[in-house]
């Protein structure tokens, strides 16, 4: 392997690592707000990866909505239901665990065989700098190819906004 | 249908048409009609169609038109004896038949044809036909004057009229037969004329019945006749079975099965049970169809289609016995008999009818057919006088039985000597028309070696004279034993009874020894024949003839004869009872065929009917109601329902069981989502390997 | 042909049924414009009808005419495939012209419970299936037609009916619909072994059976049709219909239903299974024979006299089944000469007897106590008249049939044993004399004889101007049918050539 | 650089994510489970887009922003859902939150 794609498996090492570690101390840790930091953290490597996969404009638009607006909206919802700051015990199902931990499981052996069965055989790819107008053909595509889905988004998202402020108003 | 209405009534029409111009055009050079070779033969149509327009005439009209309806029927027949009697004179000039085609039709393969042929033997019967039946006309005038449905009498008589000249014209079997049948139901019509008591009616419908019992083997033979030569044609026929065209056992069953319809219709022997019963019709139609028409209809079909029965059953010189013969002689003797002890003058002569056509029968069985034909012929004449004369009687009386006459010479004197004469040319008492006649048959009896016929003959002869001689002394010497005072019926009674006397007499030279007579106008194909003297036929015959007489006289006239004859010697005794019971033929047809056919065996079909076919129809009704009904619902109630509500409650409980998983808790859901999911694509994958 | 030839007899069969629409429509109170339009639809269909009697080629009357050819429910490969040829005409014009005659006769009085708007629904549509059963060519269209007779009669008899009139209409119904089951299986069956519904092409390439399966398929034909004869064991509902039915639905069911069985017979079952057919036949005269004696039988048994015509016609259809059974030119012939005349004769005997229920309100001969001809003389002959046209009499439309049947009995078809059928012949011949003996007694107790006094007082009046109407085409067709048979037999002639051709006609 | 890998990072994170949203009993972490699992989507949707340069590049990114565009929605509505529960029942513990049992 060219030494170039030596960097690039080391970069996505450690970006890989840094999303399961956050994701996994999302949903074990005992804090809220601690969760909610661990949450940035994962997305914010998520962003990382896509920069590595030649995807600048989906990372840079990862970091300013999801890191940006979500997390933030989803500090608000903590904030809102006065969780407390420190450790809540209470935070998981114990009972509940076991299933969970059985159902990821067993989520993952069933997809990785599939995958393992169809997608190993896939070549490894040199990652090369991603041509130039590829925001601009992702911007055509956008309003030629997928007009329909995206008028559809905009209304999707308009009616969140809508139904979001009708429920949390107080009276 | 209607569409081929209208091309028949074209086709109809036509031939009508045509028949109107032959006659306009007759009309055009009417003096040629005459002296035409054949030409009145031409006409021989109308002498068919005059009864039956004076049929639809009184029947529509009667009512409102002169002499109530009978104006039509009487010029019908006068005409129609004028053109007859115009044939039979260039029939005896030798004029040549003709043959005259109607209309033809097609039943499915064969053709069929109707029309008429007049030959000599036609002409003949045309003539005896039209006189007979036009006297009868004139003399119902008086007879039938007060009595009830005068014109429908008038109509029905034309009808019978045309009916037998229609039959005796026509040129083939199938038209002869409708011919033979509609004479059948004018008959029944006839006899059946005062309808108001019961008897009459059932004696019309006996004697509808018996002849149709005949007419139906009668049909059978046309039946084989007709395969046998491809076509209802007389002509045809009797050419193929002369010249051997038709296997010889299908001639024997085609000739044997013609003659069961002979035997009915002209009442021979175990038929003719219809015959005396028949006299409850008025007298007229007695004279006219049971003595000179309708029952020598059978005489007519075996002389008409002489070659089947001559080469079926061999007749002629020493030919072995046939049935026809049998049948003709044991009718000859056993009516003679039945006749000796009647009481009622009618049913005297009609049993001497039955025997006279045992004589015509036995004749042809012989093979002598101008010996039966002219019997026929005379036959007509004198037992047609007969019968007026009874009626006269009759009518002065108002009673048929002897025992209230007596004694009318002196008050009915041209009734007597009519009467006298027609019983002693019947007698065949020497120089009347009889007397030829039986002659020629005793003759020919003698000569073809018939010795049995001969002899029968001779007894039968005896006793024909002795009945008649009885019957004469008890209706007209002797004291008058009737209450009311008789006198001489009316001038339109009396002239047909002198006509006919005066023919009585001279219609027998017209076959004298010797002569070109009748045998030689009358012949069959050609065969002509001129009667010879036979000195033995001629004296036995009149040797015969006179025991007779002076038997009869010796009982009844001078009353010599030892009384009490009867209850003393036993076979006396005894041949009386049978004689009285008519041979007890009467009641083993009545109870033996009738009654059992007419109320037990219908009584049986329909009970089988009712409780047996109908039985297993309802009973399959009832059982498909009752118990496949009860089965079905009972199947359905416990079994079927039960069925259903079990799986109601399971499912009710099984409902209850699931409901507990709806917990509230969305994660439990979520679980259960991904791990169906996964199970799912396990699945897939497993499936797809 | 031009279009208005195509029409003719779709306008034929359909007038009446849309006549029967036309009345329903008219209000209820209004009875009199209710029947005028029952006349107006039942006497279009008979100008139609002459209207293609006319205009129909006799030349070739066994090639099929004013044929409509369209698909009708293509799934099944069904059309709507409707013809006339020599067979179908004359039965045709029968059943319009008695149809027409019956709505004549029962325009002053109608049977209870008084509804003539209803009454004549029916009647029309009764006659629409009548006609259409004669001119159907598709085993499926033929089908419908034969079930839609079925109900209006079967409502004819169960409202209008006589005392028990429920069980006759009930039995009537369910006994001939238990017949078509088995003729639709064996209609079926066709289908499945040749692909297609249409007689004409069944009959022209027979659908090849095996042996065994052509017996069992001509089986279910003959129980199917044999009910509807009615043929000896089955006859059983005819009398009980009769006796029940009012007298406008007997003439119909006596003059017409009746002889869709045996135009069954002749159309489909015949040339269809020429081999079944000839292995069928004597056992077809067998049954038709007892029928003939058997019927005769239990009409010396009958006290009612409508229960004795109907049991004279069961043994009038023996005489054209035996010709059907000779499978010869002569016997189809007769056997079709034999349908029209019984359908003209026993309508109008019918008809008769209905008159004298309605004058003496019963049918019971002893009841009637004789004497008719002085009560009701004009009644009373054309009762004898009939009688006689009924009994055979030549000159009479009775009489060609019954001969031809017995003459055609007497040699029939190569390839049957002639010995049977002329026993069959001679049997039939005996029959003949017991119709003539049970006729004439029939005519002596009712006719005959003096008026008993318990109707010395009764003033009838004689036969009335309707009647008169209904009758004198009857009458007067009896006649020339009897007169000139070759009117009928010079249509039929050519087309029972085509039928019999397979059987060495 | 292998798509396997990146695969296999995807289907790792999208298990945790259902580890979190079966095991968290706080809804607010059930929604932060739920942006995981999304967010495992859009990296196998990127993952393969970079695969396919040639064809799908283009459209896996549009994918992703809808994805995107959708899971943002998703979290507006399901806060405003949490804090309306919360004041009605006071506590947004989701197994508590069961009335919809039978």
């Amino acid at each position: 392997m060219s030494n170039q794609q030596v960097v690039q498996v080391i970069i996505f090492g450690i970006a890989a690592a840094l999303i399961i570690f956050g994701g996994i101390r999302v949903v074990t840790a005992q804090n809220i707000v601690r969760a909610a930091l661990y949450l940035v953290l994962t997305l914010a490597a998520t962003a990382g990866l896509f920069v590595l996969l030649l995807a600048e404009f989906i990372a840079a638009v990862q970091i300013l909505i999801y890191v940006g607006a979500v997390v933030v909206i989803l500090l608000f919802g903590i904030m809102l239901t006065r969780a407390p700051i420190g450790l809540t015990p209470d935070l998981d199902n114990e009972s509940a665990r076991i299933w969970g931990l059985v159902a990821g499981l067993v989520f993952l052996g069933v997809v990785t065989f599939v995958l393992w069965r169809h997608f190993a055989s896939v070549p490894a790819l040199e990652l090369s700098a991603p041509d130039s107008g590829a925001n601009e053909a992702l911007g055509r595509s956008l309003l030629v190819d997928w007009v329909a889905p995206f008028e559809a988004v905009s209304m999707v998202l308009l009616s969140a906004l809508i139904g979001a402020l009708a429920m949390a108003r107080k009276d | 249908m209607v569409g081929a209405l209208a091309s028949s009534v074209s086709v109809a029409s036509s031939a009508l048409l045509g028949a109107a111009e032959a006659a306009a055009e007759h009309g055009e050079h009417a003096a040629a009609v005459l002296n035409g070779p054949n030409s009145t033969l031409k006409l021989g149509w109308l002498v068919v169609a005059l009864p039956f327009v004076g049929w639809l005439l009184t029947l529509f009209f009667g009512k409102r038109s002169p002499m109530r309806g009978a104006i039509y029927g009487v010029t019908a027949l006068g005409a129609g004896l004028l053109i007859s009697i115009a044939m039979f004179f260039q029939v005896a000039g030798g004029a040549a038949p003709y043959h005259q085609k109607f209309y033809t039709f097609d039943i499915g393969g064969y053709e069929v044809s109707t029309g008429f042929s007049f030959d000599s033997f036609t002409v003949m019967m045309f003539a005896v036909v039209t006189l007979i039946s036009f006297l009868v006309h004139i003399y119902s005038l008086a007879y039938m004057k007060d009595e009830v449905r005068f014109t429908f009498f008038y109509a029905t008589l034309s009808l019978f009229t045309g009916s037998m000249l229609l039959m005796v014209a026509s040129d083939n079997l199938l038209q002869m037969f409708v011919g033979w049948e509609l004479v059948g139901v004018c008959s029944y019509l006839l006899i059946g004329h005062y309808w108001e008591e019961k008897p009459n009616s059932s004696a019309a419908i006996k004697a509808f019945i018996t002849t149709r019992i005949g007419d139906v083997g009668m049909m059978f033979g046309i039946f084989v006749l007709f395969f046998a030569a491809g076509t209802f044609d007389i002509g045809g026929i009797n050419g193929l079975a002369a010249s051997g065209g038709i296997k010889h056992g299908i001639l024997l069953a085609g000739a044997t099965l013609l003659f069961i319809g002979v035997i009915g219709k002209s009442a021979q022997f175990p038929l003719h049970v219809w015959l005396p019963d028949a006299m409850a019709g008025p007298t007229p139609v007695s004279a006219l169809i049971h003595a000179a028409t309708m029952v020598v209809a059978g005489i007519y079909l075996v002389a008409r289609n002489f070659d089947v029965f001559r080469t079926a059953f061999a007749l002629g010189p020493g030919g072995p016995a046939n049935v026809v013969m049998i049948i003709g002689t044991i009718t000859m003797l056993i009516a003679a008999l039945l006749a000796m002890v009647q009481d009622d003058i009618k049913k005297v002569l009609a049993y001497s009818t039955v025997s006279q056509l045992g004589y015509m029968v036995a004749a042809l069985g012989v093979g002598a057919w101008t010996a039966a034909v002219f019997h026929l012929f005379t036959h007509a004449m004198f037992k047609a006088l007969l019968f007026l004369g009874s009626g006269s009687v009759i009518h002065a009386v108002h009673s048929n039985n002897m025992s209230d006459m007596g004694g009318l010479r002196k008050e009915m004197p041209v009734t007597f000597w009519t009467f006298l004469i027609g019983s002693a040319a019947l007698a065949g008492v020497p120089g009347l028309a009889g007397f030829f006649s039986k002659d020629e048959i005793l003759h020919f009896a003698f000569h073809n070696h018939y010795y049995a016929v001969f002899g029968v003959g001779l007894l039968t002869a005896a006793l024909t004279a002795l009945y008649m001689t009885r019957c004469v002394s008890l209706t007209f010497f002797g004291e008058f034993r009737g209450h009311g005072h008789p006198h001489e019926s009316p001038r339109l009674m009396t002239v047909p009874l002198v006509v006919l006397a005066v023919l009585s007499v001279t219609v027998g030279s017209l076959n004298f020894w010797g002569m070109k007579g009748f045998g030689v106008w009358i012949a069959y194909a050609g065969e002509q024949h001129v009667a010879e003297f036979d000195v033995v036929a001629m004296l036995a015959g009149t040797a015969a003839g006179a025991i007779g007489i002076l038997l009869g006289l010796w009982i009844y006239y001078w009353k010599k004869a030892p009384q009490g004859l009867l209850d003393r010697v036993a076979p006396f005794r005894w041949a009386h009872t049978l004689l009285m019971n008519k041979y007890y033929l009467d009641d083993l047809y009545i109870k033996g065929i009738v009654r059992p056919v007419q109320y037990s065996l219908s009584k049986v079909a329909y009970w089988i009917n009712q409780k047996i076919i109908d039985g297993v129809v309802n009973g399959v009704g009832v059982m498909t109601r009752k118990a496949l009904a009860e089965a079905t619902y009972w199947l359905d109630q416990t079994v079927v329902d039960g069925f259903v509500n079990d799986v109601a409650n399971e499912a009710g409980e099984a409902g209850g069981a699931l409901r507990r998983i709806q917990t509230g808790k969305a994660q439990q859901y979520v679980a259960v989502a991904v791990v169906a999911t996964a199970v799912l694509v396990i699945a897939v994958v497993w499936a797809v390997r | 042909m031009s279009a208005i030839e195509t029409w003719a007899l779709t306008l034929a069969v359909f007038l009446p049924a849309a006549g029967t629409l036309a009345i329903l429509l008219v209000p209820k109170k209004q009875e009199s414009a209710a029947k005028v339009t029952a006349l107006i639809a039942t006497g279009l269909a008979l100008l139609a009808g002459i209207f293609i009697a006319l205009r129909f080629d006799y030349s070739n009357s066994s090639s099929l005419q004013f044929e409509t050819n369209v698909p009708w429910i293509s799934a099944i490969g069904a059309r709507y495939h409707i013809a006339l040829d020599g067979i179908s005409l004359p039965l045709v014009l029968l059943s319009l012209l008695v149809t027409f005659l019956c709505v004549i006769y029962s325009w002053k009085h109608f049977p209870e419970p008084h509804n003539p708007r209803v009454f004549l629904a029916l009647v029309l549509l009764l006659e629409t299936g009548m006609t259409g059963t004669f001119v159907a060519f598709d085993l499926i269209l033929f089908f419908v037609f034969w079930e839609l007779v079925l109900l209006p009669m079967y409502f004819l008899i169960g409202v209008w009916g006589g005392p028990n009139r429920e069980y006759a209409a009930i039995k009537f119904f369910l006994y001939t619909l238990f017949g078509s089951a088995f003729m639709l299986i064996a209609f079926l069956a066709m289908y499945w072994k040749a692909g297609t519904f249409d007689i004409v092409e069944l009959s022209l390439n027979n659908p090849g059976f095996a042996k065994s399966t052509a017996l069992l398929v001509f089986g279910g034909l003959f129980l199917g049709f044999a009910i509807k004869v009615p043929m000896f064991p089955f006859h059983t509902w005819l009398p009980d219909a009769h006796t029940e039915a009012p007298t406008v639905g007997s003439v119909l069911l006596a003059a017409v239903l009746l002889k869709m069985g045996t135009y069954g017979f002749v159309r489909i079952a015949l040339p269809v299974l020429p081999e079944a057919a000839r292995s069928w036949a004597p056992w077809i005269g067998l049954l038709a024979v007892i029928g003939i004696i058997y019927a005769s039988l239990c009409c010396f048994a009958q006290k009612d006299l409508k229960r004795l015509i109907a049991f004279s016609s069961v043994g009038h259809m023996g005489f054209v089944m035996l010709g059907i059974a000779t499978l010869t030119p002569v016997g189809i012939n007769a056997a079709i000469f034999g349908m029209v005349a019984h359908g003209l004769i026993t309508g109008m005997l019918f008809f008769l007897t209905g008159s004298i229920h309605e004058r003496y309100h019963t049918r019971e001969i002893a009841e009637l106590g004789g004497g008719m001809l002085k009560k009701l003389p004009i009644l009373a002959s054309l009762l004898a008249f009939i009688s006689f046209a009924s009994l055979g009499l030549p000159a009479l439309a009775g009489f060609p049939g019954e001969f031809m049947s017995m003459l055609s009995a007497y040699n029939p078809a190569p390839g049957l044993s002639t010995g049977t059928f002329r026993t069959f012949m001679v049997v039939a011949g005996v029959g003949t004399v017991l119709v003539a003996g049970y006729f004439l007694w029939m005519l002596q107790r009712v006719n005959l004889g003096t008026v008993p006094e318990r109707w010395e007082s009764t003033e009838m009046h004689d036969v009335n101007g309707y009647e008169y109407a209904a009758w004198i085409p009857l009458i007067l067709l009896t006649f020339i049918c009897g007169v000139y048979p070759q009117i009928i037999l010079g249509v039929t002639d050519g087309a029972v050539r085509g039928v019999t051709a397979a059987f060495g006609g | 650089m292998r798509l396997m890998s990146i695969l296999m990072l995807s289907a790792a994170l999208f298990s945790i994510g259902i580890y979190g949203v079966l095991v968290r009993r706080n809804a607010v972490l059930v929604l932060m489970s739920i942006e995981l699992m999304l967010n495992a989507v859009n990296i196998n949707l990127i993952g393969f887009g970079t695969w396919l340069r040639d064809t799908a590049f283009v459209n896996a990114q549009a994918f992703v922003l809808f994805v995107i565009a959708i899971a943002a929605a998703e979290v507006g509505i399901g806060i405003a859902i949490v804090l309306a529960i919360y004041r009605n029942k006071a506590s947004i513990a989701v197994d508590e939150v069961d009335s919809m049992k039978w």
